[in-house]
């Protein structure tokens, strides 16, 4: 019976050992890759809310984290985790700011959003980062299936709230895509609320310290 | 160094669940092979040999270890889809080999033919016919599982498989099979 | 119970799930007397009208018989006798179409009526009060009273029933509901003959002894009722209790219910329950059976549907033709999808021809137009509307049952409890589908029964193949050790270097060289007899019989396929075929109740006694010493009469544990029936028979059946052991080939024990049960019944099997055995013989190898 | 059985009679999950191929040291290792098309294709032919999540490859085929429901073409086999 | 003579599966004057549209499965299912909606199960499920009440309308669905919902132009005519009263709950009763046999988990109408449900039948 344990114990441990050196080496060699992928892919998105002609400054490095403390109350409550934003900056005096934030109610739960502001209050591009929204329908959220997200482009906020920041059927000035109300009017708001905190707090966020060099 | 550490747990992790195993392996041990004796509980127990193994027993031994189901005829369909089930494989069409005509049978000795020989005794599987030396021999219907070995062994070819006569009680309610007689 | 009383007299009843109003239809025949039909000109009587077994048949063909005689005997309990309907001659006995759904062939009897219908002597009962409880019970017994409301069960045993449980009866049901559209046998039986009914319930009463006679009857029989309630309002007892009219009300369950509102659980006879139902027609018949002494020889018949002109209902004498029937009705065929149905439109079964009999349960024969019952209507898919659920009385449910059965899932369907469908046929009647939903069921419940019988068998056959592999193995090492043993011997004697030592070696020598020049002889007489088969026939024309056995074999063989049977012993088989053919014609039926598995008697070997009378008619030998040898144990085996019910073992819950005992019983009854009938037919004085049944008469007082007691003491003694059983076949074997020898030899028969070497025996222990053995046997060596294979499977009871086997192989060999002598005669040269046995066996071979090499 | 026919076997096993969508029916989870488009069925079939190619090698190679009682957790640990590898892999190289086939990647490890042909096949045949064996059944199942998301994509979106550059390189643009244009997606399609459908529909195709195959191929000769006779000693 | 042989019983009641299909469809037909009355040709268009692909794809599958084609594809079933869908579609929807739809109800849902009988579940409910998730935009494009019709409607402008998707005048569907004062049109249900989500109270809610002066312009008509044909039928012994009763008198105990609970929030009992495909569902879809419960207590159950579905999901589910996923839900536990709701058969007890089912 010892022999038998010993034997297993041993055996199973070789592999474990092999299997878990395999993919350690693995990891080490692609990990630089991987980190490189994912920043390329942040500055592709965020080059689409902040013309990347605008600033010049290393804008992936320029990060703060915050967290979002609107109005709205159900925002509120799930907002309170950290968001990131990224400041863009041209020879370090601030031109605009892109603002992850989250829809918290989408047809099916949450929507990422990034959203760029310029420091005048105006909306250079909103982006979604994620959301489970019905394929074919709440997806026309994302660029590639419709260009309603750019609506959003060049819009600002007078007041807060804006009446204006609502969709057709509520009366207000975003159309929403045919067959789905609820995933536009998730993002309108969202938007519209990150735009008015950004509005609210511009000073203290521009003023905060570059703290998060890695997103997750 | 976050990968040393990920491997030295791990290692030691699988070395302790290889132990753990190790002992199961012994302390668990399952003694015999219980599926042998269902799958002869499934077979016709004709014992007639076509499965090319010496009666049911070793065909359902052969089973379990791995033998393909389909070569019981008397079972036909019926059986190999019982175990099939049993043994949760695919249900397979009666080997071809194998496959003969499987109308229930008994045998019938012809008994101005039989010679007393008791060949057809000794061939019979489930000792369904009695009789003695230089005595004519007999079928004790009830027992026969119609397995025909007898058949071949006779010197004088006095024994013959005859069908199972239907009765009222064995009657399968198939109307379609009663003769509608023209009367004038 | 008062309550159930009281509910009754203020003509509150309960009711049963389900149940359906299909178009009554009675009023076609239920305002016409009955009619009484001329004689037609045959009867053809089923040996078996009821549920359970057949009699044995006691007449044979060109016998006259009076009416009201009795053609078959009973001689077990569930075997029902039937008597001839009028006087007449027996013309023939052969399979003939039975009134069953199958449209199988049985035995039947076929009496041509002689016109004077003359009455046999019978004893008329004026005081039926003064007989005795088994008075009473023999003569509906022996009336061959079945239930005649449909099913077909002995009368007698269920009247008996209350004695089978300890629980008093408390309902005696008279069942008049007659559900069923169309008939109105009862209705009109009721009507016209309502003091014998009375008397038949009185004496039912009497018998049965309940708290309360009910008579269930549906309401729209306005007359009948009237009759009914005049004709008892002075009997306290007795309560008629109109009930609603819907079908199947009729049913036992469910008038019960009805009646009651208690349900017998499943698995159970009403008579656990403290109730019995009989039919009316069945109350009838015993009032005339026990006051009268009329045996059940006719009933009342609907004659009905719009296929008729003129539709009534009849006094049909039980085996009348349905055409017959028809014909006095005047049928008028409409299309060629008529059909004849033999029972109600909802129950009743399609006849194929019209020469099937009217029999005991015959309560309707309806000819349908086209326009009363469709041809046939196309079935379409289930759409579960469930209907069939919402009108089935004993609370299934159809569609699933349905789905299961097409399946042939039969596990499912047994969990769905099958066999608790009464078969009425409610849920295909509403089937907005058209799907046979009862027809799938009757499947499913036939295949249910057989993939059982098959399992039982698998089972045995497996204990069997075992048991003779660990014999095998068994008797292999005993030869093995007893060889080895010799082999020391002999060494150590040679090595002793004895004279005889040197003897022996000499010996052995010699015989090397013996069987060296023998095989060289024989491969000189049959070159192309491979040499093993050489070795093994050249020892054998010691035998004379076999060398013609052998001989015949090869004639036969020739005579088929050369097509002429000059030879002698080709003639001698044809001869024996035809006597077969002719005895075969008496088969008597085997019925077993298929509710009544355990007690499934086993019994009735034989179906015809061919082979025994051949032998009278051939050789005229009587075995004389075999009748003195069966008188002895008789006489011993009487010691055991601890059985006093005996007649009664047979029912269920009696004869459960005495399942074996009763099977042997009815054996040996049969034999002993048979020997009767025997020494009847030809005309020997039956002496030792009334010796052997007068001594156990005399010793078994406390017992009611005479005929009976001496058999179920023999089964006790038989003491329930396959292995002595076993042993007895080998022993009977052994007598046989004694006997066998006498004739033929005229040798000295050697000890039993030395020629009984039958493989199938386990012969080690023959020594010790010898005696016991022997006195089993006794009474069936006596009979030589010609067992045919044919026989109904009967459970388990291997000591039955093996008696019956080993009785046919008796009968075989002693018809085989004049022959044989005949033979010899013959060929008495032992170099002819031997020639002809090596000729024999290797063309045996040679065609063997023949038929090897073509697959 | 030339070796030649015992390949010849293992392809056709692989491909069609035994393939693992079809037949065997085993990592359902992923083939219906992430068909929706051929590039994603090829992203995810390729990397079971590859995961299936190497452990079955791998399986094969260590067969003789691995002791019956664990061999189980040691297939898992070789088949979690190839496949965190090819993560990690596709990770660094091919990104996006990382992140569109999201969970299913890793669920590659408890892929039930896999960790079969391990246990069946390489744990108990030479390593020449268990990796065989794994690029068979590989393709096999390649296959299927191919045709699967072929369909799916055309009466979904009415593309074909749509975003195969994702998975190929930019040129891999070309390559897009649009079939048709709807208006509208056929949601059904796109939504698993609809793989279900459409896989319950390829396997009765592929039982029919079987089916068919069975009935023209000419009936063989049934050889009699020799009977055995029980207990025949007995004497 | 030579007899015909059979067998028991002999008799038949002599009702067909056919002709209790025609008494269902003869008893749809009230709802669908009502639907015509207020809403014009577009459900009569698409009826027989469906009529039409249904018995095409019938035939087709029924030829392929070498089947009994006159017999099986004028039984009715394949009709009725057609009806069925056709009445539950947006009257405005194209017209590849309906073929496709009953065309996936006879093949998938119905054929490729075994045909009639064997499908679990109800193939227009399926249909109409698949198209919904299919294709959203389509399935939402209701048309209000004519009366609220900012622009004339005209039989062939409708048929111009599903085929082209303008009306000959070039309206597009769009268009057509606005409101006299310009809002674009929903059904009441939806109308109430969308409501319910910017923070309007019900009664609110019921000042809206499409609900009126009841619960609902023309709806409640066309409730009324399915509860009218319900009723025939059940008069007519076509369809079991349980399933319907259950359902209703469920729905209306868990609407009047909630509204009593919060009357701002829920609406009433009768509203429910009254829109959507409440009536149309308690009388053709529930009842239908083949994919409901078949004891009396399973159909209770049957119908009170309707119900509660119907409620639930119309409260708090993404779609409006809850109907046809209710159903569909039910389908799915209606085995159970059978299973558990076994009668006891005659002469068994209780708790032995019970031990037989855990057996099974």
């Amino acid at each position: 019976m010892r022999k038998a344990i010993q034997k297993n114990a041993n055996v199973l441990a070789i592999f474990a050992i092999v299997c878990t050196a395999v993919v350690g080496i693995v990891h080490s060699l692609t990990k630089d890759e991987i980190e490189l992928q994912k920043q390329q892919q942040l500055l592709k998105t965020l080059s689409q809310v902040i013309d990347p002609a605008t600033y010049n400054n290393e804008i992936i490095n320029d990060c703060i984290m915050f967290s979002q403390t609107g109005s709205d109350k159900a925002a509120k409550s799930k907002n309170q985790t950290p968001h990131a934003a990224y400041i863009a900056t041209y020879n370090d005096s601030p031109v605009a700011m892109a603002i992850t934030a989250t829809a918290p109610d989408g047809y099916n739960g949450n929507i990422d959003i990034i959203v760029g502001i310029k420091t005048s209050g105006v909306v250079s591009g909103v982006r979604v980062l994620d959301h489970n929204e019905t394929p074919g329908l709440g997806d026309k959220i994302e660029l590639k299936r419709n260009s309603w997200i750019t609506t959003f482009t060049d819009k600002k906020i007078n007041g807060n709230p804006d009446p204006r920041w609502k969709v057709a059927k509520d009366g207000g000035m975003f159309d929403q895509f045919t067959g789905a109300t609820i995933t536009p009017r998730a993002v309108v708001k969202a938007v519209h609320n990150t735009v008015a905190y950004f509005n609210e707090n511009k000073e203290t966020l521009f003023a905060q310290p570059r703290n998060c060099g890695d997103i997750e | 160094m976050s990968i040393v550490i990920a491997i030295l747990v791990i290692g030691f992790i699988a070395l302790l669940f290889g132990a753990l195993l190790g002992y199961a392996s012994i302390r668990f041990k399952v003694e015999g092979d219980p599926l042998a004796e269902q799958i002869d509980d499934l077979l016709p127990q004709t014992q007639c040999g076509q499965c090319g193994y010496p009666g049911c027993k070793p065909y359902a031994d052969a089973v379990a270890n791995g033998e393909a189901i389909n070569k019981c005829a008397p079972g036909g369909e019926e059986t190999i889809k019982k175990i099939a089930e049993l043994m949760g494989v695919e249900v397979q069409a009666l080997d071809e080999n194998h496959a003969t005509d499987n109308t229930p049978k008994v045998a019938f000795i012809i008994e101005e033919d039989c010679i007393g020989c008791t060949k057809c005794i000794q061939a019979c599987p489930v000792d369904a016919i009695i009789g003695t030396t230089k005595q004519m021999h007999t079928v004790i219907v009830d027992e026969c599982t119609g397995c025909d070995l007898c058949v071949a062994p006779c010197p004088v070819d006095c024994i013959e498989m005859r069908p199972i006569e239907t009765t009222k009680q064995s009657w399968q309610w198939d109307l379609n099979s009663i003769p509608v007689t023209q009367v004038d | 119970m008062n309550s159930i009383i009281n509910r009754i007299d203020k003509n509150q009843f309960w009711k049963f799930h389900g149940g359906i109003h299909p178009p009554e239809q009675k009023f076609i025949t239920e305002n016409k007397p009955i009619r009484t039909l001329p004689l037609p000109k045959e009867l053809i009587l089923p040996l078996q009208q009821h549920i359970g077994q057949a009699g044995e048949l006691i007449v044979s063909v060109g016998d006259k018989v009076l009416k009201g005689q009795v053609l078959t005997a009973s001689n077990h309990p569930m075997a029902v006798p039937i008597h001839a309907p009028t006087s007449g001659t027996i013309t023939a006995i052969k399979d003939a179409t039975i009134a069953h759904p199958s449209a199988l062939q049985e035995p039947c009897l076929f009496l041509a009526p002689d016109g004077n219908d003359t009455w046999q002597q019978r004893n008329i009962c004026t005081d039926y009060h003064k007989l005795s409880r088994f008075e009473l019970l023999e003569k509906i017994a022996n009336a061959g009273i079945a239930g005649m409301g449909g099913a077909g069960f002995p009368t007698h045993i269920k009247a008996n029933s209350s004695a089978a449980h300890s629980k008093r009866i408390e309902f005696l049901i008279i069942n008049a509901a007659e559900c069923e559209p169309y008939i109105t046998a009862d209705d009109l039986l009721i009507r016209e003959q309502s003091p014998t009914i009375i008397d038949g319930i009185n004496i039912l009463h009497q018998l049965i002894n309940p708290e309360y006679v009910l008579i269930g009857i549906e309401d729209n029989k306005p007359e009948a009722i009237k009759t009914l309630q005049n004709a008892t309002k002075d009997l306290e007892h007795i309560r008629v209790c109109v009930i609603p009219t819907k079908y199947p009300s009729g049913g036992e369950k469910q008038l019960i219910q009805i009646l009651t509102g208690k349900e017998i659980p499943s698995g159970f006879l009403p008579s656990s329950q403290g109730i019995i139902m009989q039919n009316i027609a069945t109350c009838y018949a015993i009032a005339d059976a026990v006051i009268n002494d009329i045996p059940l020889i006719k009933r009342v018949t609907t004659v009905t549907g719009l296929g008729l002109n003129k539709p009534q209902n009849v006094w049909a004498l039980l085996g009348t033709p349905v055409n017959y029937l028809l014909e006095q009705c005047e049928y008028q065929p409409q299309s060629n999808k008529q059909r004849v149905i033999m029972g109600g439109p909802m129950m009743g079964f399609t006849l194929p021809s019209g020469n099937v009999p009217v029999v005991k349960i015959t309560n309707c024969v309806l000819a349908p137009s086209e326009k009363e019952i469709a041809a046939e209507n196309t079935e379409v898919e289930c759409i579960r509307c469930g209907q069939c659920a919402d009108v089935c009385p004993a609370q299934l449910l159809p569609q699933e049952l349905q789905w299961s059965a097409k399946a042939k899932d039969h596990e499912q369907l047994e969990t769905l409890n099958l066999f608790d469908c009464i078969e009425c046929g409610a849920c295909a009647y509403v089937c907005p589908s058209y799907i046979p939903l009862v027809h799938y069921y009757r499947i499913g419940k036939a295949e249910i029964r057989e993939q059982k019988q098959l399992e039982i068998k698998a089972e045995k056959a497996k204990i069997r193949f075992e048991a003779r592999k660990l014999r095998l193995e068994r008797d292999k090492k005993a030869r093995e050790e007893k060889q080895r043993k010799a082999a020391e011997a002999r060494k150590a004697r040679m090595n002793s270097g004895t004279p005889e030592a040197k003897n022996e070696m000499s010996a052995v020598a010699a015989a090397l060289a013996r069987v060296k020049a023998k095989k060289a002889q024989t491969t000189d007489t049959a070159t192309t007899t491979p040499q093993e088969q050489a070795v093994e026939a050249s020892e054998k024309p010691k035998n004379p019989q076999i060398a013609a056995a052998i001989a015949r074999a090869k004639a036969k063989k020739l005579a088929n396929q050369n097509n002429f049977d000059t030879e002698n012993p080709a003639k001698i088989k044809d001869k024996q075929d035809n006597q077969t053919d002719n005895k075969t014609e008496s088969k008597p039926a085997l019925e077993v109740s298929p509710e009544d598995k355990k007690a499934k008697v086993a019994a009735t070997i034989a179906k015809a006694k061919a082979k025994k009378l051949a032998k009278e008619n051939t050789a005229k030998e009587t075995p004389s010493t075999v009748t003195e040898e069966s008188d002895a144990p008789a006489a011993e085996t009487v010691k055991v009469p601890d059985v006093v019910e005996t007649p009664k073992l047979t029912e269920a819950t009696v004869a459960n544990e005495d399942d074996k005992k009763a099977k042997i019983a009815a054996t040996i009854a049969k034999a002993k029936a048979k020997k009767l009938a025997k020494e009847n037919t030809a005309k020997e004085t039956p002496s030792t028979v009334t010796e052997e049944s007068d001594a156990p008469a005399a010793e078994t007082v406390k017992t009611p059946d005479v005929v009976e007691t001496p058999k179920v003491t023999e089964a006790n003694v038989k003491n329930v052991d396959d292995k002595k059983a076993k042993i007895a076949a080998t022993i009977a074997k052994a007598k046989a080939k004694k006997l066998a020898k006498e004739n033929t030899a005229k040798e000295v028969p050697s000890t039993v024990t030395e020629e009984s070497d039958v493989p199938a025996t386990d012969t080690s222990k023959a020594a010790n049960t010898q005696k016991v053995a022997e006195t089993v046997k006794a009474p069936e060596i006596i009979e030589t019944p010609k067992v045919t294979d044919a026989t109904v499977a009967n459970e388990d009871d291997k000591k039955a099997k093996i008696a019956q086997a080993v009785a046919k192989a008796r009968a075989k060999k002693e018809v085989t055995t004049p022959t044989d002598s005949k033979d010899t005669s013959k060929n008495t040269i032992a170099e002819e013989k031997k020639k002809r046995i090596a000729e024999a066996v290797a063309k045996a071979k040679a065609k063997k190898q023949q038929r090897s090499e073509l697959t | 059985m030339t070796n030649g026919a015992e390949y010849k076997e293992l392809a056709w096993q692989g491909l069609w009679k035994n393939n693992p969508g079809l037949v065997q029916l085993l990592g359902l989870c992923p083939l219906l999950a992430v068909t929706s488009t051929v590039t994603n069925a090829l992203g995810l079939g390729i990397a079971t191929l590859f995961v299936l190619i190497c452990s079955n090698a791998t399986v094969s190679l260590v067969r003789k040291w691995v002791p019956k009682e664990v061999r189980i957790p040691i297939f898992v640990l070789i088949i979690a290792s190839f496949v965190t590898c090819v993560q990690l892999l596709m990770n660094a190289y091919t990104f996006v098309l990382y992140q569109s086939l999201g969970i299913f990647l890793p669920l590659i490890v408890t892929n039930c294709a896999i960790i079969g042909r391990a246990e069946a096949y390489a744990s108990k045949n030479p390593v020449k032919q268990a990796t065989f064996d794994g690029l068979m059944m590989g393709l096999g199942f390649l296959l299927v999540l191919f045709v699967l998301g072929a369909v799916r994509e055309v009466l979904g979106q009415g593309t074909l490859f749509d975003g195969a550059h994702l998975l190929l390189g930019e040129w891999a643009h070309i390559l897009r085929i649009e079939v048709y244009n709807l208006d509208n997606q056929f949601l059904l399609a796109v939504l698993p429901p609809g793989a279900f459908i459409a896989m319950g529909l390829f396997i009765a195709l592929k039982n029919f073409i079987d089916n068919k195959i069975a009935e023209s191929a000419p009936k063989k000769e049934a050889k009699s086999i020799e009977r055995v006779r029980v207990n025949f000693d007995a004497s | 003579m030579a007899f015909w042989i059979a067998s028991s019983p002999h008799n038949h009641l002599k009702n067909k599966t056919s002709a209790l299909m025609r008494l269902v469809i003869y008893a749809t037909i009230p709802g669908i004057l009502a639907q015509w009355y207020f809403f014009g040709w577009g459900n009569l268009i698409h009826i027989s549209l469906a009529i039409a692909s249904a018995l095409v794809a019938e035939f087709f599958i029924l030829s392929l499965r070498e089947k009994k084609i006159p017999e099986q594809i004028f039984d009715g079933s394949a009709i009725l299912t057609a009806i069925l869908l056709g009445i539950s579609l947006p009257a405005l929807a194209p017209w590849w909606i309906s073929i496709l739809g009953a065309a996936f109800a006879i093949i998938i849902v119905k054929q490729l199960y075994g045909g009639l009988g064997h499908n679990p579940f109800n193939p227009a409910m399926a249909g109409y499920v698949m198209l919904l998730i299919s294709f959203p935009v389509q399935m939402t494009s209701w048309q209000p009440p004519l009366q609220l019709m900012a622009i004339d409607l005209s039989a062939f402008d409708t048929l111009s309308v599903i085929f082209t998707s303008y009306t000959t005048d070039g309206y597009s569907v769009e268009q057509l669905k606005r409101h006299i004062d310009g809002y674009t049109m929903a059904t009441p249900l939806d109308t109430v919902k969308t409501n319910l989500t910017l923070g309007l109270t019900i009664a609110e809610s019921m000042d809206s132009a499409v609900i009126g002066k009841n619960f609902g312009i023309g709806w409640e008509w066309v409730n009324a005519g399915f509860l009218l044909g319900g009723l025939f039928l059940i008069f007519k012994k076509a369809i079991d009263w349980i399933t319907p009763f259950s359902f209703l008198f469920s729905l209306f105990l868990f609407s009047f709950i909630a509204f009593m609970y919060s009357p701002d929030s829920n609406a009433s009992t009768m509203f429910h009763w009254f829109n959507g495909a409440c009536m149309l569902g308690a009388f053709f879809i529930l009842t239908d046999p083949v994919s409901g419960a078949t004891s009396n207590k399973g159909r209770m159950i049957f119908g009170a988990l309707a119900a509660l579905l119907v409620f639930i999901i119309r409260k708090y589910g993404g779609y409006p109408e809850a109907m046809a996923f209710a159903v569909l839900l039910c389908n799915m536990s209606a085995p159970l449900i059978d299973q558990y709701t076994r009668p006891r058969t005659y002469g068994h007890k209780k708790t032995q039948n019970a031990q037989d089912k855990t057996n099974a």
